[in-house]
């Protein structure tokens, strides 16, 4: 039997499969279609300081493999959160990872603060792929200064004990630049990648398909971009944790991820058409490790940056140095021309 | 508690313009009440499309030959009800369910109007049997587009102590509107609550009809949905709660059956202002 | 019958599906299943000054709704291009978009000078997402100052009546720079998009499935980011000519890129799966503007920035300001509780 | 002159590890020869797949009841040939062909030997009724990993003047590998020509074999193939022109079949030093 546990940044997690920001609530609901403490660790759905409408729908639109959603953060408020949905994870004894998000710096230190030290607070996941209210609405993840503070507010802001996860937009020049930035400003690992900017035109109507215009692409669609990703980020920051994701749906793209230099893997959308997902990815990610005979999760992270063993000597094979025989004069002879 | 089943489709009808499936779903029947909807994976395993697609619970079997069965009516709308039209018994369907609220049945036997819109009506039939088993009277009103999409005419002939059909071309029924027999049905059958289940200018419409005369209203609505089971928050619309505010509700897990009076239809595709937590800020797309 | 004509920075195009470059060789193949001559132009594979050779294989790998490529550029040179490949379009008749690609602004201003009013070049499309040879491998199209140079190299050395695009990356922070940049820099038109930057790691191996280890993807998968994009860059430069392209499928695809603000669009990964896919398109495309009631393809383009014409009567409705009545008393004692 | 044609599935017939395919595509027939194959596009419309799968050409029936049709034989290996596994008679399949350079067949009745690895016998077996019927004296050799994946047995004994057997398990024939018996069958039979068509290892130990004999050899070679009529270049191997020169050419147009001491095996996967444009720069990814 493999041993799955895995490390984030000093915590040790029972085995590598989460779920995704927003893409579970906080897990009450798929509590009803597996036990939510059997997976690595439930994600939360971005929480901001005060309860948040979201915006207008429609805020979704299916897409080839993917979809995109444009929903706004909807959520009731870091109070009712600590509350009711905190409260219920603790219960239950999962371990949760909570996402924070916020519209300036002093939001996100404050959800920081009210996280401090709350005994059912496995992770802070912080999403900085949202408009900056303090500079012209400016997403943070896309510039490394922006994201920077961010991430320095909230590291400051939380119990040592607690890895801090700066979660990283895809949708810049250079990931690494902002990971590198992140890391210099506390982070204690990576999540690596929040959804892609997209667009669906409604043919009918002949107008943006969603309220919202824009929305977040997801799903397997994406699912190169992410792995892409996580393998940037994972050769220029190698001892830095990542939590990877983009359209995992099988254990083996799970393992795709490990592969490419994730620590663990969240399971996104692909939720929203299998409800248990996370826990079937997970035992097929069991049974794949099996299968090529691997002891310790552990030892597949990253395993496919390192150069491959020679399956054939090194060596030059002399036959390749031989001189070719050129065989065509008798070939023309023999055979006819296709028509 | 809703259950994820690996189903087999057992019978494919068509049934005017729509197809009536019914699936092996152990587990499912037992816990359906009218009102209730699965979601259906389409497409197959190597299938472009992720989501699932969403439909009312017709009817249900607790044990048949093959053990419980549950139907949904559907009509071909885009790509997911286009390949399930193309499914045939013994083809594996992957459903989950029963999700939402379903309707709350009267404590006692009151005068109760159905309204059904097009497939609408699919929910409302077993709504009327368990109305029935309760001695309440039944009145039923049907509409649809054309006759070929006016779904349960006669079961709903057999069962209802009155029937109303109309048509918007005429060619069963009346030619209009429920809107249009709506009241003198309500106010001749002396009705003390109303259901409705159909197009969403159609429970405006008999929400305010039945508001009029004071009657309470459920109404099954219908939004777009990504997950259906309550962790995406796609398929919210304005709800006014018991606290008189307004949020944006999920139809998935809080609906699809609400109180008519309490959704704001005007606002609906909209975050009303005063919506609790209305973003008055530029927002994050996610 | 719909005007499918469209302009592109002054020439004009019989209709608005063109073939990708890279996606449709130099058109011959094509040739064999559908007449070159009946769509808007043929996008001819980026052709650099010398002979090259591509990458090693593996060069492809389907993912979910699209492929990664890594083919390296593989080509017989300007030379033989001329000679062979741009004759046959001449003698075909075919309407040719040369496509041009280089590693340094020299080599591009050279390429250029090769086309110079050579009478079958209806217009240039300039490959910017080219490795910098002279930045460390940089990008072109990752840079406004790159971009600027490479495009204003090409407008010099092309005729005056030939129009030159400049096709843009979505790899980049803010798409709208680089178009800024490239339209400052003479560029009389933008095509958008060339494929995202991807990996896959094969499971199997554990290695990365290309030998490019990353990969260009393209096809429906990323049909939103290219909309979106399209969108972005029509909106920051709503007079400038958009080849828009990603993932188009079938005519309502096309007609989504002509509403987010494209002039014509590319048909590319999708002919891989169906060889005849851009006359199809093409159809599709009438047929669904006939239904639309549009006379005129000039018409649509752009047409879903425009505010929606309101279907109902902007003044709010008077049902909405009534005070709402409030039912749940006598619903509590009418109704069970579900259970 | 390939043809895209839609064309209806006749039949599927499992024939040991394998399944055979016969399709109705008109047209394709008159245009095939050995050698030829075919794409064809599967997952159906809304399919997350969209590149189609090749296979060479086994049968072809210029008219039958239906109209010409194709066979093909494939394993299942990923997710398209397993889809493709499900199809049933009358399910309709998307199919371009004939694709590719077929066999080149000799000017004079000569004696040939033919080999085939797995599936790979498949465009052997026409490609030896062809040469019959020219006169030549056919020999045989057909290797696998296991029996029931030896395709063609039957209908090899009946055609060849000789034939030999080998598998990796030895569960029928020679225990081995065909490389183990080729060179006395070639001796044997004195062969002027060999036609090989397998897994690429397989090619090269023939080229090899055939070569120290100084006898010509067509091998069909398989590699990945994105569009399989020429227009992405993904699916090149090394291969020496009649210049010397080394090119990376494309196997979907320039073959499936070359001549096997044209291609570089060992080379095969990457781009040689002295390949013509060979990059030294670092290159662009697309
Ligand atoms: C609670 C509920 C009950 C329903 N009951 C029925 C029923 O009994 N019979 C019936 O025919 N239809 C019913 N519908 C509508 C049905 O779900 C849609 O027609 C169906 O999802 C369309 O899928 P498609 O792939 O054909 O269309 P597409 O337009 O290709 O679907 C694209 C995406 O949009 C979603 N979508 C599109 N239209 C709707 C819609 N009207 N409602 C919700 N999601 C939509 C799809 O689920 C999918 O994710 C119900 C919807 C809901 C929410
Ligand atoms: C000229 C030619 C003739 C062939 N003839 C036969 C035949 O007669 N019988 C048979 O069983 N198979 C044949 N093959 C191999 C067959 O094409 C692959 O087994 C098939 O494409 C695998 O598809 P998949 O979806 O099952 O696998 P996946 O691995 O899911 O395919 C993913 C992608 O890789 C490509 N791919 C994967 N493996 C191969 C491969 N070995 N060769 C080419 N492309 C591949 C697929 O086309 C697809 O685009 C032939 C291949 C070529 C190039
Ligand atoms: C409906 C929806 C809502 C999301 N909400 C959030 C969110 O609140 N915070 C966040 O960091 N990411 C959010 N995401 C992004 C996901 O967490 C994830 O990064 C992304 O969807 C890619 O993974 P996937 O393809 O597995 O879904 C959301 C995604 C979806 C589809
Ligand atoms: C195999 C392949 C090769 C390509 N080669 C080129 C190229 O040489 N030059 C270029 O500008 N774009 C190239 N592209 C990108 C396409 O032209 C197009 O921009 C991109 O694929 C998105 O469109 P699509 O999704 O319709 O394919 C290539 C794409 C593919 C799939
Ligand atoms: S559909 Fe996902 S929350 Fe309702
Ligand atoms: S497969 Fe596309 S060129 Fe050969």
């Amino acid at each position: 039997m493999t041993d799955l546990t895995t490390k984030l940044a000093g915590v040790t997690f029972p085995n590598p499969v989460f779920t995704a920001s927003g893409c579970a609530a906080a897990g009450r609901e798929l509590d009803q279609f597996f036990d939510v403490t059997r997976i690595g660790g439930v994600v939360t759905k971005s929480i901001m300081l005060d309860a948040r409408s979201g915006r207008a729908t429609p805020r979704m639109a299916e897409t080839p493999s993917g979809m995109l959603n444009s929903i706004g953060l909807q959520g009731p408020g870091i109070d009712q959160f600590l509350e009711k949905d905190l409260a219920w994870l603790a219960d239950r004894g999962a371990r949760a990872v909570v996402s924070i998000a916020g519209g300036s710096v002093d939001d996100y230190a404050k959800l920081a603060q009210r996280l401090r030290g709350h005994p059912a607070v496995s992770m802070v996941e912080v999403n900085i792929s949202c408009p900056n209210v303090e500079d012209r609405g400016q997403v943070f993840a896309c510039d490394p200064r922006a994201s920077s503070g961010v991430v320095q507010a909230v590291r400051q802001n939380t119990a040592a004990g607690t890895p801090v996860f700066a979660k990283l937009s895809p949708d810049v020049t250079d990931i690494t630049t902002i990971a590198k930035a992140c890391v210099d400003a506390g982070a204690d690992g990576l999540s690596v990648i929040n959804t892609l900017l997209g667009m669906v035109i409604d043919t009918t109507t002949m107008r943006p398909a969603l309220a919202g215009i824009t929305g977040g692409l997801s799903g397997p669609a994406i699912r190169p971009v992410a792995v892409r990703c996580v393998w940037q980020v994972h050769a220029a920051l190698p001892d830095v944790p990542i939590l990877g994701m983009g359209g995992i749906r099988t254990g083996l793209d799970a393992l795709e991820f490990l592969l490419a230099g994730a620590s663990a893997v969240s399971v996104g959308t692909t939720v929203f058409g299998d409800p248990t997902a996370p826990v079937r990815v997970l035992a097929e990610l069991e049974h794949a490790l099996a299968e090529r005979g691997i002891a310790r999760l552990a030892d597949v992270i990253g395993l496919a940056h390192r150069p491959p063993v020679p399956s054939v000597p090194e060596s030059p094979d002399p036959v390749g140095d031989e001189p070719v025989v050129d065989l065509r004069r008798s070939f023309d002879d023999t055979f006819e021309e296709t028509s | 508690m809703p259950l994820q089943v690996q189903g087999e489709i057992l019978s494919v009808k068509r049934v005017g313009a729509y197809q009536a499936m019914t699936v092996v779903a152990p587990g499912i029947p037992e816990l359906t009440r009218p009102g209730h909807f699965l979601a259906v994976q389409v497409g197959g395993p190597e299938s472009s499309m992720l989501l699932r697609r969403a439909f009312a619970i017709y009817d249900v079997k607790d044990r048949g030959v093959y053990g419980g069965t549950v139907e949904f009516v559907f009509a071909v709308h885009g790509k997911g009800t286009a390949w399930l039209s193309q499914r045939r018994p013994q083809d594996k369907l992957d459903v989950v369910g029963p999700l939402g609220k379903p309707f709350r049945l009267p404590k006692n036997p009151v005068n109760v109007t159905l309204v059904g819109g097009g497939y609408g009506s699919a929910p409302l039939l077993p709504l009327a049997t368990a109305l029935r088993e309760r001695g309440c009277r039944v009145d039923i009103v049907l509409g649809a587009g054309t006759a070929d999409r006016l779904f349960g005419f006669m079961e709903a002939k057999r069962m209802a102590d009155s029937l109303a059909v109309t048509t918007d071309d005429g060619s069963i029924g009346l030619h209009g509107r429920v809107s249009d027999v709506l009241p003198a049905v309500l106010d001749k059958s002396r009705a003390d609550v109303v259901y409705a289940c159909g197009p969403m200018a159609m429970l405006r419409a008999v929400t305010d009809q039945a508001a009029e005369r004071g009657i309470p209203c459920q109404v099954a609505v219908e939004e777009s949905m990504a997950c259906g089971i309550g962790v995406c928050m796609t398929c919210v619309l304005p709800v006014v709660g018991d606290d008189g505010l307004t949020r944006m509700v999920r139809s998935c897990v809080e609906g699809p059956v609400f109180l008519g009076d309490r959704v704001r239809w005007d606002d609906v595709g909209t975050v009303p202002l005063d919506t609790v937590g209305a973003i008055t800020a530029p927002g994050a797309h996610r």
